[in-house]
């Protein structure tokens, strides 16, 4: 699409679309939404700047490796600390029991491990939408 | 290199015929000594060792590995020689007939309950009694011989090494069979020994043998399946397999202990090569070698017959010195079974005659004998069965022509196999005056046929005497319909008669076609064994009540029978009584005017109605059937493979097996079906589902 | 420790599984080698776990210490341990053997994957057996037929993918009946867990029983779509014979197996036998088995290839186990998980062997197999070990489920599937009797008289022989699985 | 009177049922295979809507814990939640699938499944 006018709406448009996805990845544990919404925010944009420039640009940007590495990446981190639980002589994924200070209802700086977990899973659903993405496109010019 | 000096293996014939040599004074003796004859001590008192040995817990579990053991060093043995193979066989099969004589005297007090919990679920467990004794006695002894004529016949043959193990495979398992002491032991060794002795039939790999080994195996797997149905009713309604009374929990079962015995007896019955369901037996035994067909027809048909007697006269008999009187109402369970084997048995022997009467090819006709000969045994069974309380004659004597008929049949097999080894022809009317080049197997022949035939003198005459006896007192002692039993029992031993005449005549006897005038013929190891079992038939015949005292006179004292009936009729019976004797004239005239009136009107030709057929007439509807449906699926032209439709054609009712046909079937349904199945996926789930919720909300 | 035994077994094989693709592709041994010491780690851990509830009771493990009306939960008893350790044990024994035959139809590029797919399977399977929640369950089902479905089509050829798609449809629409009958429980229940749900079923099977009916009807035929029972089995044949040959093993011996264990859970613990027997759910599945085992093998004699015919030959045997489902009683379940070992170990064997003949002389059809019992004298063997198994020869495992079939379905009253189990001892016979008498009897034109050896690696030939085997020693000797299943058995009140 | 209300009462899972089958209706009859794939989708959506449906709760709030600690009837989330995880599990199904019938389309030159069978047919004669 060598359109100018949406060339240029795209590259504003796209880092508040991934600022947007951000923010929702971390107050998934206050309000509605969290690490999948917004993973799929971060990753729909990742998709937009695909379809726009191409996919040889966007996979110069966010290489096969990256993606590969940050979906691997991002569940490993979940089950890293849901671990954490176990070591500290909770249960798996255990939040309170595991003594992860709670906060106070409401701040952004609690819910325990939850916010760590979302921005895992905000990773992974980002990543592999992408990941998705690319390979049918691929696909499909091949 | 080191050289033996002497190689007294390589010397093969002068090695057995030491063995049996060795044999014969090693059973002469000890039975002779257990029976007090010719001034000799029993052995096993004189020799404590013996004694000793002799109750060593574990001989049944021995005797049933030793040739299965035996198999796997003569296949590491088979890489050198094949006389280095075949001595392990011989070692191996002398060592079985050494150990079953050692189990005489705890066979004697009843035997030794070897168990194995949790073996098969259920638990396996062996017992030698006096009945599984005889059988392995005759087995081994007729293994042994037929293993030395082996050798002689199999070393121009292919593929000696997997025959020889698959023999041994089977010995083993013949072995199992007779020394289990419940069913499911049983089971599990008749099972493989289906399996085994399969090898053993399709060895020739001709398409013929192909043919027959697929009715054998599955005819086999058959009666495999009727004995496990049967073994999973004992299992639920009686609960204990062993070989005890289980009368008294069958009664209480109503109609399932006919269901269970029937079960049993078309499951043993197919391997007995019993009436309707012979089919697989004529076609079997011809298109193996003839070491395997002898033992087919000598031991492992046998093998069936005693899996009948040992569960009839168990499960359905009282526990000794319980009844004493023969109109007790327990025995009614076995009068009716007995009734039903007793005319069994006699269509077995009338079929069995009649078409023997029609071969030409020497192995068939003797397969045919082999059918009519076990219908003898079967009625002797039903015999055994139907007089319940007084049945002891019955049993006797169809366990004494199982000794008999393994005897001179396996012969009559050797020597059509050595008639077939020096001409390569299996045909009785293109052979003749083989005597003058043959003499040593004209004799035995003549010998086996003379025993065949029940002449006096020779062994058969006394079991069918016996038999003869049987079925008197079951008219006497029963049903009036007996009576015709008893005369179709004498025209019966007439055709056989008759048909041994044929055999003799047209074989030896006549003018010899040219071809066979170069015969050479040398004395071999086929030629000791033979000689060895006539002596056998010889012995047998002139002391008819040897092996009356030693053997089956001690197990029929432990079956329930009246002792009285016993000591009255069977002990120190003799069968060469003027009465007895008489009734051989009129058989032996009746078959010189059967042969004569068939050789004039040539009556052995007769070519019978196809409809007549037994497989016809069973698999007639279901051919019709099978094409119904095939018509349903293609209409009358077959879109797909034209080779395949042609087997439902009617013109090829007789080549094209039920089998083939079903498989035909089933590739049709599939050609039609599968893909429209595979196509309609979602849809099948969706009928699915509104039918199961259909069925649940108005049910 | 033991208590987080469970959750670490789950998160070792998903770790693993991720982390695989981080190697090099060029290091692929590093990813055997880790692959194996991380199976054969589980494994012992499992056979821990089963030694550990076999003496000291069942556990539950609830994830993050919630309590189970809100929070997952697994429940380790003598029934999850047992068939965890079936799955890892049979799972690593054909593993050894993928490790060899690699190469059926994989293309190079593809191995490190086909390792990732076999691990989340493995994850998979062991999230279905351990956890207590329908829901969850519904989630690791997913994830266990994306992953099967990945591994029929990893394979790149025509019929995969037609396969492959065949295959994941109709495992989707039998995963939503599933969801569809948990929503409809939970509509009345309040819960997901099964112990809660069983409960509120048994209050509200009076006032709801419409809910419970269809969610039964919903949850039994979706799940039946996923264990191939008979009609149902439309997907099955393709995909098993497209697969590579070790996960045409895995496929049919275990991975369906896992479905019918949800089966047996969702019938027996979630609906309880008192409802299941009011809505005669067990008859009807006794009249599907016995159809299905009839029908599979009369489709199985049918098949010119090799590999659907052992297909269809898993349809009829599954037919058999929900035979043994379908009796109801504890004789019957004994049975029928008995017989899910014994299937388990007599198909890997027989499609092992037939993917080692396909390995060395890529044999496929059944008329070619003319005396390759010469050339291949072990793998035939152990294929004619488990055929004869399959017939229901004694000595073989496949006669003991036979004959405790036919004792459980007399005793339940059922006399007439013994028949059923003697005519389809009869057509195993016929479709599987011929390959075996070709392979040994008939003559090949290369002639060969001799015996030769199989000349397949190592690594192949010794995962056969193994199971093959199992089968001679859990035939002749049962009560090593039967005290196990008794166990397992006891875990369900009757 | 009373049967209109029953169906408005039940609105939702009335709704969900037609869907469904609506659902199966496209994945029998079509042929093609994306529409099978919408088919099975809209199959999902009726089991989601009523896992939905089930968790409603008249007049109920977001289920948000509120700082200010006023009671309040909530929605059920628990159906929500679980719905969003069967939601990633349909997706993953469909682009699955989805890159399946990229595929068959590259092999098999078509997306129609009676097609498929026709070449399958003949590859096998």
């Amino acid at each position: 699409m060598n359109d100018i006018i949406v060339k240029s709406i795209t590259r504003l448009v796209i880092p508040f679309l991934q600022l947007y996805g951000i923010y929702i990845i971390l107050h998934g544990h206050i309000s509605p939404g969290g690490g999948f919404s917004g993973g799929a925010l971060i990753g729909s944009s990742l998709i937009l700047y695909t379809l726009v420039f191409g996919v040889d640009r966007a996979q110069k940007k966010f290489s096969h490796r990256v993606s590969e590495i940050a979906e691997s990446g991002g569940i490993l981190l979940y089950l890293f600390v849901g671990a954490l639980g176990i070591a500290l002589t909770g249960n798996f994924l255990s939040n309170k029991a595991a003594g992860f200070p709670l906060g106070e209802l409401g701040s952004l700086l609690s819910g325990g491990i939850i916010p760590v977990l979302m921005i895992g899973i905000g990773i992974k659903v980002a990543s592999t939408m992408i990941t998705l993405f690319h390979v049918l496109i691929q696909e499909e010019s091949q | 290199m080191f050289q033996p000096k002497y190689k007294w293996y390589d010397n093969f014939t002068t090695l057995t015929g030491g063995l049996i040599i060795l044999g014969a004074i090693i059973l002469v003796y000890v039975l002779a000594g257990l029976n007090g004859s010719f001034g000799l001590n029993n052995p096993f008192e004189r020799f404590t060792m013996l004694k000793t040995l002799s109750e060593f817990k574990w001989m049944p579990l021995l005797i049933i590995f030793t040739p299965a053991v035996g198999g796997g060093i003569q296949l590491f043995f088979s890489r050198k020689t094949c006389y280095s193979r075949d001595t392990v066989v011989i070692v191996m099969s002398f060592s079985t007939i050494l150990m079953t004589l050692l189990m005489y005297p705890t066979a004697l007090d009843g035997g030794q309950l070897l168990s194995f919990p949790g073996f098969l679920g259920l638990g396996l467990s062996l017992k030698v009694d006096m009945l599984s004794l005889v059988m392995l006695l005759i087995t081994s002894i007729l293994w042994f011989l037929v293993m030395v004529y082996a050798h002689a016949y199999m070393i121009k043959e292919k593929r000696c090494n997997r025959f020889f193990f698959f023999m041994a495979l089977t010995y083993s398992s013949v072995l199992g069979t007779l020394v289990s002491a419940d069913l499911l032991t049983m089971f599990l060794f008749f099972e493989m020994m289906t399996i085994t002795s399969y090898m053993l039939v399709t060895h020739g790999q001709k398409e013929e043998s192909y043919s027959a080994g697929y009715n054998y195996i599955f005819m086999g797997l058959l009666g495999g399946f009727a004995i496990f149905v049967a073994l999973v009713l004992m299992v639920v309604y009686v609960g204990d397999l062993s070989f005890t009374s289980a009368i008294v929990a069958l009664q209480a079962t109503g109609s399932i202990r006919y269901w269970i015995i029937g079960l049993l007896v078309m499951g043993f019955g197919i391997k007995a090569g019993m009436a309707p369901v012979h089919v697989w037996l004529p076609r079997a035994h011809p298109v193996a070698p003839t070491p395997a067909s002898a033992l087919l027809s000598g031991i492992m048909i046998k093998v069936g017959a005693y899996g009948v007697l040992r569960v009839a006269t168990s499960y359905y008999f009282p526990v000794k010195n319980t009844v004493d009187s023969r109109f007790d109402p327990i025995w009614l369970t076995s009068e009716t079974i007995g009734f039903s084997i007793i005319w069994l048995g006699m269509i077995t022997m009338a079929i069995g005659v009649f078409l023997a009467l029609q071969q030409s090819n020497i192995k068939r006709m003797l397969a045919y004998h082999s059918i009519s000969q076990m219908g003898y045994i079967v009625m002797g069974i039903g015999v055994a069965l139907y007089l319940g309380y007084y049945g002891a004659m019955g049993f006797a004597g169809s366990l004494y022509h199982i000794i008999n008929h393994a005897l001179f049949k396996s012969l009559l097999f050797m020597v059509a196999g050595s008639v077939y080894l020096h001409t390569r022809e299996n045909d009785m009317y293109k052979l003749g005056g083989l005597w003058r080049k043959l003499p040593l197997s004209a004799t035995v022949a003549l010998i086996a046929a003379l025993g065949i035939s029940g002449i006096p003198l020779f062994n058969g005459f006394v079991s069918k005497t016996i038999l003869h006896h049987g079925i008197v007192e079951a008219y006497e002692y029963g049903h009036a319909s007996f009576r015709y039993a008893e005369w179709i029992f004498i025209v019966i031993s007439a055709g056989t008669v008759c048909s041994f005449i044929k055999l003799y005549y047209y074989v030896f006897l006549g003018k010899m076609p040219d071809i066979y005038k170069s015969i050479k013929p040398k004395l071999n190891s086929l030629d000791v064994s033979m000689a060895a079992i006539a002596m056998m038939i010889l012995f047998i015949g002139l002391n008819p009540s040897l092996i009356l005292d030693l053997f089956i006179i001690p197990e029929l004292r432990v079956i329930s029978y009246d002792p009285q009936f016993i000591n009255t009729y069977i002990v120190g019976m003799s069968v060469f009584t003027v009465s007895d004797m008489s009734i051989m004239v009129p058989i032996v005239i009746l078959g010189f005017l059967i042969f004569i009136a068939g050789t004039k009107f040539h009556l052995f030709h007769l070519k019978l109605p196809g409809w007549l057929r037994i497989e016809y007439i069973f698999f007639y509807p279901s051919f019709h059937l099978m094409r119904g449906a095939c018509r349903l699926l293609y209409g009358d032209q077959c879109p797909i493979d034209k080779k395949e439709y042609f087997k439902m054609d009617i013109k090829h009712n007789y080549d094209v097996g039920f089998l083939d046909r079903f498989v035909v079937l089933s590739h049709m349904f599939d050609k039609r079906f599968e893909k429209k199945i595979i196509n309609s996926d979602a849809l099948i789930y969706t009928i699915l589902i509104t039918l199961v919720i259909i069925i649940m909300m108005f049910v | 420790m033991i208590e987080q035994l469970p959750i670490i077994n789950l998160i070792l094989l998903l770790t693993t599984a991720l982390v695989i693709p981080l190697f090099k592709k060029q290091r692929f041994m590093v990813t055997l080698i880790l692959s194996f010491v991380v199976l054969f780690i589980v494994w012992l851990s499992a056979l821990y776990l089963l030694y550990h509830v076999n003496t000291t009771g069942a556990f539950y493990y609830r994830f993050g210490g919630y309590s189970p009306t809100i929070g997952l939960e697994l429940l380790i008893n003598p029934f999850s341990a047992l068939f965890t350790f079936f799955v890892i044990t049979l799972l690593m024994i054909i593993f050894i053997y993928s490790t060899a035959d690699a190469s059926d139809g994989i293309h190079e590029r593809e191995y490190g994957r086909y390792y990732i797919l076999m691990f989340i399977l493995l994850f998979a399977m062991f999230g279905i057996i351990y956890t207590n929640d329908l829901f969850n369950t519904y989630v690791f089902m997913e994830i266990l037929s994306i992953t099967t479905c990945a591994i029929i089509s990893i394979k790149r050829k025509k019929k995969n993918y037609a396969a492959a798609f065949r295959y994941v449809m109709l495992n989707e629409m039998g995963s939503l009946s599933y969801l569809f009958g948990v929503a409809l429980l939970y509509m009345v229940t309040g819960y997901t867990n099964i112990e809660l749900v069983f409960q509120g079923v048994q209050d509200v099977w009076v006032i709801y029983p419409t809910n419970i009916i269809i969610a039964a009807i919903f949850m039994i035929v979706g799940l039946g779509l996923k264990a191939a029972i008979f009609p149902l089995h439309i997907w099955l044949p393709d995909a098993h014979s497209a697969a590579p040959s070790s996960s045409s093993a895995i496929l049919s011996a275990i991975v369906v197996k896992v479905y019918l264990i949800i089966l047996v859970k969702v019938l027996f613990s979630v609906f309880g036998i008192t409802i299941i027997e009011a809505l005669h759910i067990p008859s009807l599945l006794m009249v599907i088995g016995a159809v299905g085992i009839v029908m599979g093998s009369f489709f199985a004699i049918a098949q010119h290839d090799i590999k659907r015919m052992l297909g269809y030959s898993s349809v009829a045997q599954i037919g058999y186990i929900v035979l043994g489902i379908g009796l109801a009683s504890s004789l019957g379940l004994r049975i029928a998980f008995y017989h899910v070992f014994s299937h388990g170990i007599m198909k890997s064997v027989l499609f092992l062997s037939v993917g080692a003949v396909i390995y060395q002389r890529n044999l496929r059809k059944v008329t070619a197999y003319n005396g390759i019992g010469y050339m291949m004298p072990l793998s035939i063997g152990m294929f004619t070990l488990a055929a004869l198994g399959m017939i229901g020869i004694p000595l073989t495992s496949g006669f003991i489920s036979k004959f405790n079939l036919g004792i459980a379905a007399l005793d339940g009253g059922q006399g007439i599937y013994i028949i059923i189990l003697v005519v389809s001892g009869i057509l195993n016979a016929i479709y599987y009797l011929p390959i075996i008498i070709a392979a040994f009897l008939r003559e090949n034109p290369e002639n060969q008289i001799y015996v030769s050896k199989d000349k397949v690696p190592l690594l192949m030939i010794m995962p056969i022989l193994i199971l093959g085997a199992f089968i001679v020693i859990i035939g002749v000797y049962p009560a090593i699985i039967f005290d196990l299943v008794d166990s397992a058995v006891s875990t369900f009140s009757f | 009177m009373n049967l209109v209300n029953d169906i408005l009462a039940h609105v939702n899972f009335i709704g969900a049922m037609a869907l469904f089958v609506i659902g199966l209706y496209m994945v029998v009859t079509h042929s093609n295979l994306i529409k099978r794939i919408m088919g099975i989708n809209i199959m999902g959506t009726a089991i989601f809507y009523f896992f939905i449906a089930v968790g409603n709760v008249e007049d109920g709030a977001p289920p948000l814990l509120d700082p200010d600690g006023n009671a309040l009837t909530f929605i059920n989330p628990l159906p929500s939640v679980l719905i969003l995880t069967g939601i990633v599990v349909v997706v993953s199904i469909t682009v699955y699938s989805l890159s399946l019938v990229v595929r068959i389309y590259e092999t098999y030159g078509t997306i129609d499944q009676k097609e498929m069978a026709q070449i399958e047919a003949e590859d096998d004669d």
